[in-house]
């Protein structure tokens, strides 16, 4: 059997299909074993894949044998595929992670593992899709799922989260549809590549307007103010894993979608100054909202739009370096952030309310959790010598060498208050009283693997970055680089075999 | 193996592996956290040659690490002290839960300073650095204590020292394209004339851990509340850190030109230099004027390093030679008589289960060679001729009054130094003075493992004041490695730039022949009438105390000086930061209202957004 | 070894004659004031008498090993002061071991005996003692500030911190500092007023509140030692006002045994007129309260000591 | 290439006319109504809107549907663009599956609230 | 080598700290009844008592009289035995007025000590009631007297006989709570 990128969503596709029937008929088990299995095997196409493009360069497959401007395309370069293998692992892990989780398994499981399947294969294909419209309806698989997931929990707030998402969402899509309406009746084309070759045909204003249109719809999924009602909300309700899946997959789908009009389809340098201001503003109100919150996923919820805001800032500096930062920030932030939600669910789950408070000395009761959650949030706030310092120093370095002392002081100002708040949580956990009469569930092994494994990898990536650059930088170079993306995607369209 | 990898390779292991035998046992977790450190020092200071440098790369960063005759100094600070409190703390943490993780973190601090010695580029600079931050930040909460104010304003003080720091040098990496410290030393990127933030930022983030006004606030109770073994380190050694620091950065402002004497080239950094200068006078006398009025012998000690450390700033900010050398030698000195007086407060926290001075008295009889090494450590503290803390203040005021003409800064500094005796007295005083507790009746004296390292402390005092060369010599090599030319010294001699010096050995002959015959005198005369009575048999207008009745006066202990002084208590700088604080935490609170919670006003948010976007867009993207 | 046996022999006469003169000084305050109220007052040998029945007490009380050291660290803080100050001016007979008289060693040396008394005093667990301490450091504190300030403007105006080099500017310009810069000397005579602790600034013996304060407890051979080095330190402080500010005495060239007299007369002269200002002031003032003292000495006389640095600078 | 000059047909016109005004109804349920059931048909309605656009806009005069049947190959440049039908279609699809989990979201917002305005619906905020 | 005065033989050394002790006395002046009025006046410049080396002293433990001027209340016997047996020898005490001999016209008060010296031994009477200055300083020059003689021993005295005498202290103090002579 060939490898192909096409393997990453049909796969789950027929798994997901596959899935109520193989339950039903042969074990129950399989429902929540199966999409393990597939997150599996979209690990191992990525390994292959990523290993592939090392000599080739940029695999362009198109499905169903139509060339490349007509048919849809599925292209994996290093910046998509890096975005789409990451999206794996932490599918993957968080997968691991809910599997028998507790509180999930009280509600349907199995819907639960093939929505969230669903959700990482849609933002899979977001990030490989080389046609628009496509993107588009990926990115509704995307949305849909995740409003299901959202309000996933029958509890009372779930609902009124996942309703505030899907009315937001709703806009999303209205605008992205509009903006990709008016883009086909100026060019004529739906292929990414060929917008990307053609976009200097469209008349200023039109330009403008179908910017502005793909920014405010794409910045809805990539959390920018003000966009960003929704967050919060979705986060702080949503099971706790979903929250990881948030952060480390929907989310920088959104940010792939948004960069990628931004540099590949329009090219457009006024819109840097507008990601920079839009990020810096994200992340000035994301974090000091943070500051006062009292429940903790909602604080990480917070926390995460201003990492987001940090991430599209880092875009919006524009150079090769900052790029480089921005994707370290975003791989920083899918592994700590999930890491950060994975184990602040079992402390909030252990404390019976969501409340900081209502942790203290869970430190001492959950030692390796507690432990976990400490290197998770010193990681983010970019303590070295985790992984979160060396992204924060690219895109500082980047930003300084623009010179742009301002910027740097305020993100370094933003970053106080994201100290102040994450090191209250930590010493909650470790130096608060202690409540007795809690009845601690410790989580299971399972979960224990997914958490170490993100830990060990924060910890090996804070020590020895060099794992990852090489491949920052390629991924980095790829965006940047428009022509060979368009050249790659139009000429080398050969369906292989 | 490299050295360099090896110390710090010995170090952590030192650090895990205490860590893992914590839940064993916490004597041989110390032990084992002793041993480590104190293998590193050997190390250290056998191994590795002065002016060794290796480079090696981190990714596309090339890192450099050295010792040089500079960093020695503080090595001597960090590993000297370093030891003796890990040795101290065996016995400390003897009965105390959670060992493992304050000898990780304790030893972690060890080998962040070590670290930051060896850093000869910016970026293991700040990572060791940080590290350093964070693993003190885990003991200062260790007691459980106000945990939240405490650690997150140190954190949030040491995050705003760290990051102006960083933005220094992600900006010198910007401007010079060096991460390494001699290149951008070279390129001229501290100098005043090329840009005036870089040092200015770099020294915000030294002062914070030099707990410099006004960025000391977090420095009393942090002192004061973390495990007294951890603050020999934490006053002693980590806040020398800030120390070197500011004299890298500040030497480099004002030497530029000329290599002796502080030749400016231009104005900026006369005012920087004064502004510095006051700050650290003024640390000093409102450090000062806090620590006469605690009643926790241990935070009087915090306020005290607080106003130490404003000295040395004075010194450093003077930035002549004789000025550089007090500030150093100084430091040194802070650090063995402050490292010495917290394993008092330690000593007697662990034997009388307080240090607060209302509480406790009278434990001389009980704890003589705790007292002993109190005495000697204030004596020095003070300033009081002979022993080493003198020697510093000497050469401190001389170069103020001689080589700068900080006349009225002398003042400043000349009265928290004499206002110093009153908490120095109050020390000695609350704790081992006075008629005895009840309450302390049982305590007795520390163990062997506590009364060495302060024995061997009150020992370095006091050859440090009759022969200061030991620490002119390498203060020396130092300076002239920073770029100070020709620093001359003399074994016990102190002069001054005017012709005017002090022998130590002529003043130790003095006090020592005084004292012998005085001593003789006085103890063989009547030595039969001589009696020795309880501290109750006093005399107060005949009447009896009781048993149980403690006559000592502890409460409102300089309650007419607080008079006196009173409108300089009325403003501090605490207050003003924490309503800064609330301030913020409030402007906060109305800007997050935005998310009201309802659906449809995000919808709404949206829509504006749209239009917004929409009529600005050609402003926005056509330019 | 010429050179040695004179330093030695300097010093042990030196001593001497600090302690007589002091004792002295004590006696004829006690005889002037009994004067000034109408009596006739002890004999101008009283203090020996006195120190001498002090001696002479066969049971002697100590309240520990500090209460024993605290006589001992006067003793220590007053001759060594007295040992690295120039008593006449580069007389052979006086040389000591001074280098020259270094103001800031002394300046810090000056307190090492108030500390040991004062930890003698905190020993002896008497809440008196401990009051009138902190009355003394307080009062001390008070009026170190206008006393450096007077001490930085002569070091700003000869460029030395050497008492010698003060000593000899004044001699060759023949104008004594307490002319040439009158406000430090002001300054440092209000500072003096504190230093001696007679009424108004008698707050830390206070007799009638604190039943004489820090030496409460001590007695006999003690109390005795320490009325000895109070005598020795008196004698310094006002040898170092009279070198400071009124030319010291002797002259650097007459080492004959009649010119180190005539010397010797001099300064015991100047010492004694300057000994008089406290000491009349005293007569007419009543107690201040510690604060009220503070305040006092940051007042006017640290304002006179800025005048003082400030008129140097000019 | 299409032209977007807007035709001089009175039918075109009030196509897009009512298109945007479809989208303009959507709106203002969307933003100003309260109740929970009249945003979900708001958000329908602004989808119907959009799609009614994109079709209209595919259009061309006197084309014909794009199907080849036999004898219908001569007419291949006659035939307008399929594309934007077939997006619409998919995007239709889409906003069924929207409406759906709005729906059932709305149900059990309900249940749990015992109303359905949206403005007392806001236990998550700030 | 001896000295002989008044037809006293005394070492010279002795002779030495005799003439020291006698003029040099520190008076600790228990105010105990109203014969401390009469202790300003002999101080201060009428009578002077300062030219005879008189002199206050403030605490016991630099005193060397005890002057016990006038009644003494049972309540205050217990204090003024502390402060006697905190002085330090020599030790003389001085008692003043009438009351202190036999208890004056106090006599017959159920809380007034009657003899004093049943209590602490006292090396001179000064009566009258109350004496005047001049008989104050004369019972000082009295005092002086047997110092110079080397017959000031009564607080030899009192340690050697102190079982006879705490007796009778304790029959007035009930509540004794006082740490035993400890020298």
């Amino acid at each position: 059997m060939v490898i192909s990128p096409v393997h990453y969503i049909a796969v789950p596709l027929l798994a997901a299909f596959l899935i109520p029937l193989l339950s039903k008929f042969i074990h129950k088990e399989l429902a929540r074993i199966v999409p393990g299995i597939v997150f599996l095997y979209s690990i191992f196409i990525s390994i292959t894949l990523m290993l592939q493009i090392g000599d080739k360069g940029i695999i362009s497959e198109v499905i169903a044998g139509w060339q490349a401007p007509w048919g849809i395309n599925l292209v994996f370069s290093p910046f998509s595929g890096f975005l789409a293998s990451l999206m794996s692992i932490i599918g993957f892990l968080i997968w691991l992670y809910s599997y028998n989780f507790k509180k999930i398994d009280k509600e349907q499981s199995q819907k639960y593992h093939i929505l969230q399947m669903m959700m990482v294969t849609g933002a899979i294909g977001i990030v490989l899709t080389g046609d628009i419209f496509n993107l588009f309806v990926f990115m509704e698989i995307t949305a849909i799922t995740a409003y299901s997931l959202t309000s996933f929990y029958r509890e009372r707030d779930g609902a009124e989260a996942g309703f505030k998402y899907l009315l937001i969402g709703s806009f999303a899509s209205v605008l992205i549809l509009l903006a990709i309406m008016i883009l086909y009746t100026q060019l004529g084309t739906l292929n990414m590549a060929e917008i990307a070759q053609k976009s200097h045909l469209i008349p200023t204003s039109l330009k403008t307007t179908i910017i502005v249109l793909f920014l405010v719809g794409f910045g809805i999924e990539a959390e920018m103010f003000p966009l960003n009602g929704w967050a919060p909300d979705a986060y702080s309700q949503s099971p706790g894993p979903i929250g990881a899946a948030f952060a480390g997959i929907v989310v920088k789908a959104g940010v792939y979608a948004l960069v990628r009009v931004i540099f590949t389809l329009f090219d457009i340098h006024g819109a840097y100054d507008f990601l920079i201001y839009g990020g810096l503003i994200t992340m000035i109100i994301a974090e000091t909202s943070a500051l006062a919150q009292t429940n903790l996923k909602r604080m990480l919820a917070y926390s995460s739009i201003g990492q987001m805001g940090f991430v599209l800032m880092a875009f919006g500096i524009g150079t090769h370096q900052a790029i480089v930062g921005a994707l370290f920030l975003m791989f920083n932030h899918a592994i700590i952030k999930s890491l950060l939600f994975m184990s602040g669910s079992y402390l909030t789950y252990n404390s019976l309310t969501k409340q900081i408070s209502a942790l203290s000395g869970l430190g001492k009761k959950l030692p390796l959790v507690s432990i976990l959650f400490g290197i998770g949030a010193f990681a983010i706030v970019g303590l070295p010598p985790f992984s979160g310092f060396w992204s924060k120093l690219y895109v500082l370095s980047a930003a300084a060498d623009k010179n742009m002392l301002l910027l740097i002081m305020t993100i370094l100002a933003v970053s106080i208050v994201e100290i102040i708040y994450y090191f209250r949580v930590v010493s909650t956990l470790y130096y608060g009283k202690q409540n007795p009469e809690i009845e601690i569930q410790k989580p299971s092994i399972n979960a224990m693997v997914s958490m170490i494994a993100l830990g060990i990898t924060i910890l090996v990536v804070g020590v020895y970055p060099d794992v990852i650059t090489n491949l920052l930088e390629n991924a980095a170079t790829a965006l940047t680089d428009k022509a060979t993306y368009i050249q790659s995607v139009l000429t080398q369209n050969l369906p292989i075999n | 193996m490299n050295s360099f990898f090896l110390i710090l390779l010995i170090l952590l292991a030192g650090a895990a592996i205490s860590f893992a035998l914590g839940k064993i046992s916490s004597i041989i977790s110390g032990t084992v956290a002793f041993l480590s450190i104190a293998s590193a020092s050997v190390l250290f200071f056998t191994q590795l040659k002065n002016n060794t440098y290796i480079e090696f790369p981190l990714g596309e960063i090339q890192l450099q690490w050295g010792i040089d005759s500079f960093g020695y100094i503080f090595a001597l600070i960090v590993l000297g002290l370093g030891s003796l409190a890990s040795l101290y703390s065996i016995s400390y943490m003897q009965n105390k839960e959670r060992t493992g993780i304050f000898y990780f973190n304790f030893v972690l601090v060890i080998t962040s300073m070590v670290g930051i010695i060896f850093s000869q580029d910016f970026i293991s600079f700040f990572i060791f650095w940080e590290i350093m931050t964070w693993s003190s930040y885990l003991l200062i909460i260790f007691n459980k204590k106000d945990v939240k104010e405490i650690g997150v304003k140190y954190m949030i003080f040491s995050a705003i020292g760290a990051y102006s720091m960083l933005t220094a040098i992600v900006m010198i990496k910007g401007n010079y394209n060096t991460f390494l410290i001699s290149d951008a030393i070279q390129a001229g990127a501290f100098n005043f004339t090329n840009n005036e933030y870089i040092p200015i930022l770099l020294l915000i983030g030294f002062a914070v851990k030099a707990a410099t006004m006004p960025l000391h606030v977090w420095a009393p109770k942090a002192y004061s509340n973390s495990p007294m073994s951890f603050t020999v380190i934490f006053s002693g050694a980590m806040s020398k850190m800030g120390v070197l620091g500011m004299a890298l950065v500040l030497v480099r402002i004002f030497t530029f030109n000329a290599n002796n004497e502080a030749i400016l080239p231009n104005f900026s950094p006369i005012i920087l230099q004064q502004t510095l200068a006051w700050l650290g006078a003024i640390t000093a006398v409102i450090a000062t004027l806090y620590a006469l009025m605690q009643d926790d012998a241990k935070k009087l000690l915090a306020y005290s390093s607080i106003a130490q450390l404003g000295y040395i700033t004075v010194g450093l900010a003077i930035g002549t030679k004789l000025s550089v050398m007090a500030a150093l030698f100084l430091a040194i000195v802070h650090g063995i008589f402050k490292g010495a007086l917290f394993m008092v407060a330690g000593a007697v926290e662990r034997q009388a289960g307080t240090t607060d001075m209302t509480k406790v008295s009278g434990l001389i009889r009980k704890m003589p060679f705790t007292f002993f090494t109190a005495l000697i450590a204030i004596i020095a503290l003070a300033g009081i001729p002979p022993l080493g803390g003198f020697v510093g203040k000497w050469m401190l005021y001389e170069s103020l009054i001689t080589e700068s003409n900080s006349y009225f800064l002398v003042i400043l500094v000349f009265f928290s130094s004499t206002s110093a005796f009153l908490y120095c007295y109050r020390f000695l005083f609350g704790l081992f003075l006075g008629q005895e507790e009840e309450a302390t009746k049982d305590v007795k004296e520390a163990p062997i493992t506590m009364i060495i390292p302060m024995l061997i402390l009150s020992v370095l005092l006091m050859v440090t004041g009759a022969y200061p060369g030991i620490l002119f010599d390498p203060i020396a090599k130092g300076m002239e490695t920073i770029g100070f030319n020709n620093v001359t010294w003399d074994m016990s001699v102190l002069g001054n730039i005017w012709g005017n010096s002090v022998n130590m050995i002529y003043v130790w002959l003095t006090i020592v022949i005084v004292f012998i015959a005085a001593f003789i005198f006085l103890t063989l005369k009547g030595l039969k009438g001589t009696r020795y009575v309880s501290t109750k048999d006093i005399s107060t207008s005949g009447e009896i105390p009781l048993e149980h009745e403690n006559l000592t006066f502890q409460i409102n202990f300089f309650q007419p000086f607080r008079r006196a002084a009173a409108p300089m208590y009325k403003r501090s700088m605490d207050k003003i930061w924490n309503e800064i604080g609330s301030g913020l935490e409030s402007l906060f609170n109305f800007t997050r209202k935005i998310y009201t919670g309802n659906g449809q006003t995000y919808a709404i948010f949206v829509i504006a957004f749209l239009v917004l976007m929409l009529l600005l867009k050609d402003t926005l993207f056509l330019n | 070894m010429e050179d040695l046996a004179i330093k030695i022999l300097g010093a042990v006469l030196t001593t001497i004659m600090a302690f007589t003169v002091g004792m002295f000084y004590g006696g004829f305050v006690r005889k002037l004031t009994a004067r000034v109220q109408n009596r006739r007052g002890p004999v101008v040998y009283q203090n020996f008498i006195d120190l001498l029945k002090l001696q002479s007490k066969t049971t002697n009380i100590a309240h520990g090993f500090m209460h024993h050291m605290a006589p001992i660290w006067m003793i220590i803080a007053s001759l060594t002061t007295l040992m690295f100050l120039p008593i006449l001016n580069g007389n052979l007979w006086f040389p000591n071991i001074s280098f020259h008289g270094d103001l800031i060693f002394l300046l810090y040396m000056m307190v090492f005996g108030s500390l040991g008394m004062a930890l003698g005093a905190g020993q002896t667990g008497n809440p008196n003692s401990a009051i009138g301490v902190t009355r003394g450091l307080s009062q001390m504190v008070g009026f170190e500030i206008p006393f450096v300030m007077s001490l930085i403007a002569l070091m700003i105006q000869y460029k030395t911190t050497s008492i010698q080099d003060i000593m000899i500017a004044q001699n060759e310009s023949g104008i004594w500092n307490m002319f040439s810069n009158p406000f430090a000397f002001l300054a440092a005579l209000f500072a003096m007023f504190g230093m001696f602790r007679y009424s108004p600034f008698d707050i830390v013996g206070a007799p009638a509140e604190l039943a004489s304060g820090p030496v409460s407890e001590f007695g006999g051979k003690y109390l005795g030692t320490m009325m000895t080095a109070n005598s020795i330190f008196s004698f310094f402080k006002l040898t170092l006002y009279v070198n400071l500010f009124m030319a010291g005495a002797g002259n650097i060239n007459d080492v004959g045994i009649v010119a180190t007299l005539i010397a010797i007369v001099i300064l015991l002269i100047k010492t004694f007129a300057l000994y008089m200002v406290p000491v009349f002031y005293g007569w007419v003032s009543p107690r201040y309260r510690t604060e009220q003292a503070i305040r006092y000495f940051w007042a006017w006389p640290s304002a006179l000591g800025l005048i003082g640095i400030v008129w140097a600078l000019i | 290439m299409y032209n977007l000059e807007l035709q001089n047909n009175l039918i075109t016109t009030s196509v897009y006319g009512s298109a945007i005004a479809l989208i303009l109804i959507g709106l203002y349920a969307v933003l100003v109504k309260k109740n929970l059931i009249k945003i979900v048909i708001g958000l329908s309605i602004i989808d119907a809107g959009i799609h009614l656009l994109f079709v209209a806009i595919g259009y061309i005069k006197g084309f014909t549907a794009p199907i080849f049947s036999p004898g219908s190959e001569n007419l291949a440049n006659k035939m307008v663009d399929p594309v934007p039908q077939a997006l619409v279609l998919t995007a239709i699809v889409i906003g069924f599956a929207t409406t759906a989990v709005a729906l059932s979201l709305v149900i059990r917002l309900y249940k749990h609230h015992n109303t359905a305005r949206i403005d007392q619906i806001k236990s998550l905020k700030w | 080598m001896t000295i002989t005065e008044n037809n006293i033989k005394q070492p010279i050394g002795e002779y030495i700290q005799n003439w020291a002790r006698k003029h040099s006395l520190f008076v600790l002046a228990y105010g105990t009844g109203c014969g401390a009025i009469e202790i300003p006046p002999t101080m201060t410049s009428r009578y002077d008592a300062e030219r005879f080396g008189i002199r206050g002293a403030a605490t016991p433990r630099q005193a060397d009289v005890l002057l016990i001027t006038g009644y003494l209340a049972t309540k205050s016997l217990k204090r003024v035995i502390r402060v006697y047996e905190q002085m330090q020898d020599p030790k003389y005490v001085i008692a003043f007025g009438s009351c202190t001999i036999n208890g004056g016209m106090y006599y017959d008060s159920y809380n007034t000590i009657n003899a004093l010296d049943r209590y602490i031994p006292v090396d001179v009477y000064i009566n009258g009631c109350m004496p005047r200055p001049e008989a104050v300083i004369s019972g000082f020059v009295e005092l002086q007297k047997q110092i110079a003689s080397g017959n000031a021993y009564n607080a030899t005295k009192y340690k050697e006989n102190l079982e006879w005498y705490r007796e009778n202290q304790k029959k007035i103090i009930k509540n004794w709570r006082m740490p035993d002579y400890n020298w």
